[in-house]
């Protein structure tokens, strides 16, 4: 689950960390009055969920409230990336100096958190890796005794900055690893952190991912979600616990395991065809949730064909049939349909799927160029 | 021979008496596994398709000689689980359980690398030597046994391609699932260096996926350090960065990740990589020609 | 630093262990009061930090506000080994079924955290220990991890008892870990922990001794030190930064270093003579702490000679030897000193105290055997 | 020859500019120490006793090839000052610092053996090697070249004992102060076992004191493993129970812990046990003649 930057620059606070004052706003008129209250120049800042925000015009100054209410009235509502803006975060503007960034990820190879730091704040820290990667330094964190005061040092040090911005620095870096360690995020950025004019520190952007499985721990956290940042097709799979990622092809994927549906979304496309999402529907699934599955992926208007990809182990392959039969009840559909079931109680399935008069296949290359024949208007059989 | 398990296994099950447990217990002694033990707090007493339930592991390895131990309990009991496998001396731990939270596996693995006990997982399926052992839950009936070593990180990706090579004559020394997790106990690496050194394991096939840099790591490490042919297949080269596919593991984060660069990496390094699963067995038979 | 009962309970709570209702009292009047917002029997506890206290009357039953007051009465300004008991904690009386041991401890050997129990409760665990140590369970608590679920699990189905009170004593036993790491405890006990008639698990009586080093990371719990405990001679010394500890014998010992004032100590007993106090003055000394030291030395009215062991490292002997005059011009005495002074400006230390016409030695062992004719009334030179 | 620390240790001096740092580097230096490197951060450039001073102890090892480390820094900074020098990769660390919380060394500790760096104290004089090299706050002219190891629990206990030896002709291989706190980073078991295999000592004086069983194990380690003879001392006779005798470590307490104990676990084994310090010298020679 990831955070808005609001409500992450809000959970920085909690740990120390010095962020702008500001508030947000849904309405032009709500940027005038946080405008009026904060004083002064600010910033508008879109609430979306995605990067770039900048280049894409999300993100002003204005001079005065009535600017704000402008500028305010041209983000909000705003499509950037195809998410439509429904916030904006009004902050006071900041006398910036100098940009760093700074974060805290889950380092897979190590098995450790790091902390990474780098002079050259306030872009793409992608893009620093890729051009100067000299330029991010890194520590790795004993978890055994969390973030070291050397290992802040080494990061400041290592960044040549100002001697006197030691002690600010080492606040932050210690309330970063903090808040990522005690809400359980796999990553924690401040970009920029910025050096003021008046010789402070303070986060003018933040980005927090969660870990979904350990949201248990954090209800306060998981209450907060934004709910504008889902469809309602990633809504109903979230709640139907289904693992599904819309994307933009033609062909509806149903499979049991993740890596299979990716090895199936692959295979659609080696095979000349697109794939319209991901999806999982996990171990051991019951028809309840097959059915959920197949009317999400019905409700795509770009798919023009779907292809069931089923090997069963736990799950069976009669019970998936069993839900698709149910979902195919409901919802009137002419897309055509290609079910590749093999496994557990394969031959059930195939004949419970008979009265459907779908397309079937043994393997999955057959079941896939099946299905891409049949997304294009060919006639298969 | 075969990797980590065979019929010497003597197999402890934690949370024997829970759905998943039970029912896999079943299956895998069907299969001939030596099931000897199971673990349940509070549940001493009890049978569970004959195997004795006690309430601690220690008690349990005390009193059965178990070497090895298959976890599946909920995910918020289950790094609690692998450490009291640790702590009772078990070298080797299976970790069937999904959904994990990755800083409860920083800190498990922290602890598991200083008293050096291999973990399998989490998130993973299991491994089995056919012909011997199962210990997971893969299906039975898709395995058998012949030279081919397999290690992976997903489910029933993994059971298409053992079925595709049992299909095509292709049996196998030992397939492992080290699990979807983007923090687990055992990697390709881990498993490569013990196909190498398996006298029957005459190639080896790697599934990856994207997320991650295992995968390129293991294209080092064949160059490197093995003689043996290896055969990679690697899913997601369709999805799209950002987005979790499934597996907490399988995302593209950061720019680095990507299934280009994983299949990148093992053509130079003379891996072939397949674009479909039914492509591995044919693949397998030209670098086995080819030794 | 240790906690009373009621504070070590109090905190307790704060972890989610359960403690019995009830509250402290100074007077016999106020214990009336706490008897009768309880209602029903209660159990009136002497506060003072010392072992024994049941044994020694301070802790006694009363079946209602009247005789609660009337016992109270008794035990408020009983002498327990020494200490006036100046406060009792009225507590509503428990239904006790069975007694265990709970206490988390340094384990000095395994420099970890250990976490201790026994199905013995109520009495001493040193009594325990010594007679059926197979009956007190051990584990070893990772810093990394944490107290894990399985441990609390292997010391309740070690203790043998029944599963249905498993949740109840994980939930203590975490409780317990957390509280000793998060208040920096070198000694927290829960002693007896109860299984109550009515099914429950309840800490009746805790201990907890606090890390003076870490102290300073908590100043909340620094801020219950209860002085009534600590004499004024203790207190001083405390201020002083001094370490001391009063003894019961006739020589009052000033050294530097705790290893060599123990050594002291004991090389006083094994000529024959009996130390009076414990007293380290540190490295590097200034005048006026040395002072400080004598005047505490001389504070004790059974002290009958004083012994200067003093051997100078970064220590100045002639700095000591200035704080020695310093005091001696405030407090007027006529007991016989011996000056032992080696190291750093030993020279220069032994022309100060020339003026004053102390006994001198050179050796650790002549100064001892002089001190203790001294102090037995034998005129030495 | 000595242990630990001779003529080729080049010393870091965490903390080198403040008031204890400045002055026993100046000390150190004038024994003839080779103090190569000092350490503060923010301090880069300036020097102490003609020391360089840089901002990190990564630093100062790239710059200067310091392979030992000795603190001086305040307690609440010493745990993280360890840590560096650990982190850099010093695979000897000796921290003076006196008034460390227990727990936090707990966790120092644990990461220590996970990495296997060796650290000295805390809260303790450091070690001498005489005529070779002084690291750490013991007075320098109290130390002669001899036959005798010491290692010790206590401060100038030490230093009384060293004087007493070198007074009567008894020179010393190193004498290592392991510090008075409950947990520290070297045992006397650590040291004895090192004076064991050292050629030059011959023979090895151990000062304990009350609190703890590291000389009741220490005993049945002199028994089991050492040729050489061991004299020791023990401090805290007449200390009461449940008071903390200055040292946080020397506490009697759980009944544990006692003088009377360890004398008796060390006249089991057959150590003599001087009852003072000016007794030892007369030990060793009747023990060095009995060999």
């Amino acid at each position: 689950m990831k955070l808005q930057e609001y409500q992450a620059k809000r959970l920085f606070a909690q740990y120390g960390i010095p962020i702008p004052q500001g508030n947000i706003a849904i309405t032009p008129e709500d940027a005038r009055a946080v405008a009026k209250e904060l004083g002064g120049r600010v910033v508008i800042k879109s609430q979306v969920l995605v990067g770039g925000r900048g280049k894409a015009g999300g993100i002003k100054l204005a001079q005065d409230p009535d600017e704000a209410e402008i500028v305010a009235g041209k983000i909000l509502g705003m499509d950037i990336k195809g998410l439509i803006v429904r916030k904006v975060l009004v902050d006071r503007a900041i006398d910036i100096q100098k940009e760093i960034y700074l974060g805290a990820v889950v380092d897979r190879a190590a098995r450790r958190v790091s902390l990474m730091a780098s002079s050259e704040g306030g872009i793409d820290i992608e893009e620093v890796a890729a051009r100067t990667p000299e330029k991010i330094l890194r520590v790795q964190i004993d978890p055994a005794v969390g973030l070291q005061d050397y290992q802040t040092r080494q990061l400041f040090f290592g960044m040549g900055l100002d001697p006197a911005y030691i002690r600010n620095f080492g606040a932050i870096a210690q309330g970063l690893y903090k808040c990522f360690v005690a809400s359980d995020a796999s990553l924690a950025e401040i970009n920029p952190l910025v050096i003021t004019g008046d010789q402070k520190m303070i986060a003018a952007d933040g980005k927090i991912d969660l870990d979904d499985n350990a949201l248990f721990r954090h209800p306060d956290l998981a209450a907060i979600r934004d709910s504008d940042e889902e469809t309602d097709s990633e809504r109903l799979a979230r709640e139907a616990g289904l693992s599904y990622v819309k994307l933009d092809g033609e062909i509806g994927c149903m499979v049991n395991g993740a890596g299979l549906a990716m090895a199936t979304m692959d295979i659609i496309k080696f095979f000349g065809g697109s794939p319209a999402n991901f999806l999982d529907i996990g171990g051991g699934a019951q028809a309840e949730k097959v059915a959920a599955a197949l009317r999400i992926i019905l409700s795509d208007p770009n798919v023009k064909a779907v292809l069931f990809n089923i090997f069963g182990g736990i799950t069976r392959c009669d019970e998936v049939a069993r839900g698709i039969l149910t979902a195919l009840a409901d919802v009137k559909t002419s897309v055509p349909m290609v079910a590749r079931l093999v496994g557990t109680n394969e031959e059930e399935g195939r004949q419970i799927l008979a009265s459907a008069h779908m397309l079937t296949a043994l393997t999955l290359s057959e079941a896939a160029q099946k299905a891409v024949k049949a997304a294009a208007g060919e006639m298969v059989a | 021979m075969s990797i980590l398990v065979n019929k010497n296994t003597r197999l402890l099950v934690q949370g024997i008496t829970g759905r998943e447990g039970e029912f896999h217990t079943k299956q895998m002694v069907a299969y001939g596994t030596r099931v000897v033990a199971g673990m349940t707090p509070g549940k001493k007493g009890l049978e569970v398709a004959g195997v004795p339930v006690f309430n601690t592991v220690r008690e349990a390895v005390k009193e059965t000689g178990a070497n090895t131990s298959i976890i599946y309990v909920p995910a918020r009991a289950a790094p609690d689980a692998i450490l009291e496998a640790a702590d009772a001396e078990i070298p080797l731990i299976i970790c069937i359980t999904e959904g994990i939270a990755v800083q409860d596996m920083i800190n498990v693995c922290a602890v598991l690398d200083w008293v050096g006990v291999r973990l399998i997982g989490p998130n993973c399926p299991g491994l089995t030597t056919p012909g011997e052992t199962k210990v997971g839950i893969m299906p039975a009936q898709i395995h058998a046994v012949g030279p081919v070593g397999l290690v992976s990180r997903s489910g029933t990706l993994t059971y298409e391609v053992v079925w595709a090579m049992t299909q095509q004559g292709l049996g196998q020394t030992t397939c492992v699932g080290i699990g979807g997790d983007p923090v687990n106990g055992t990697s390709f690496i881990d498993c490569l260096r013990m196909f190498e050194q398996d006298p029957k394991t005459e190639v080896v096939v790697l599934i990856g996926e994207i997320g991650g840099v295992d995968e390129e790591k293991s294209a080092q490490f064949i160059k490197d350090k093995m003689s043996k042919p290896v055969v990679a297949f690697i899913a997601g080269q369709t999805a799209p960065p950002g987005k979790r596919m499934g597996h907490a593991g399988a995302i593209i984060s950061g720019g680095t990740g990507t299934a280009a660069e994983k299949i990148k990496a093992f053509n130079a390094v003379g891996v072939p990589v397949a674009n479909t699963p039914e492509e591995i067995p044919g693949l397998l038979e030209l670098v086995m020609r080819g030794k």
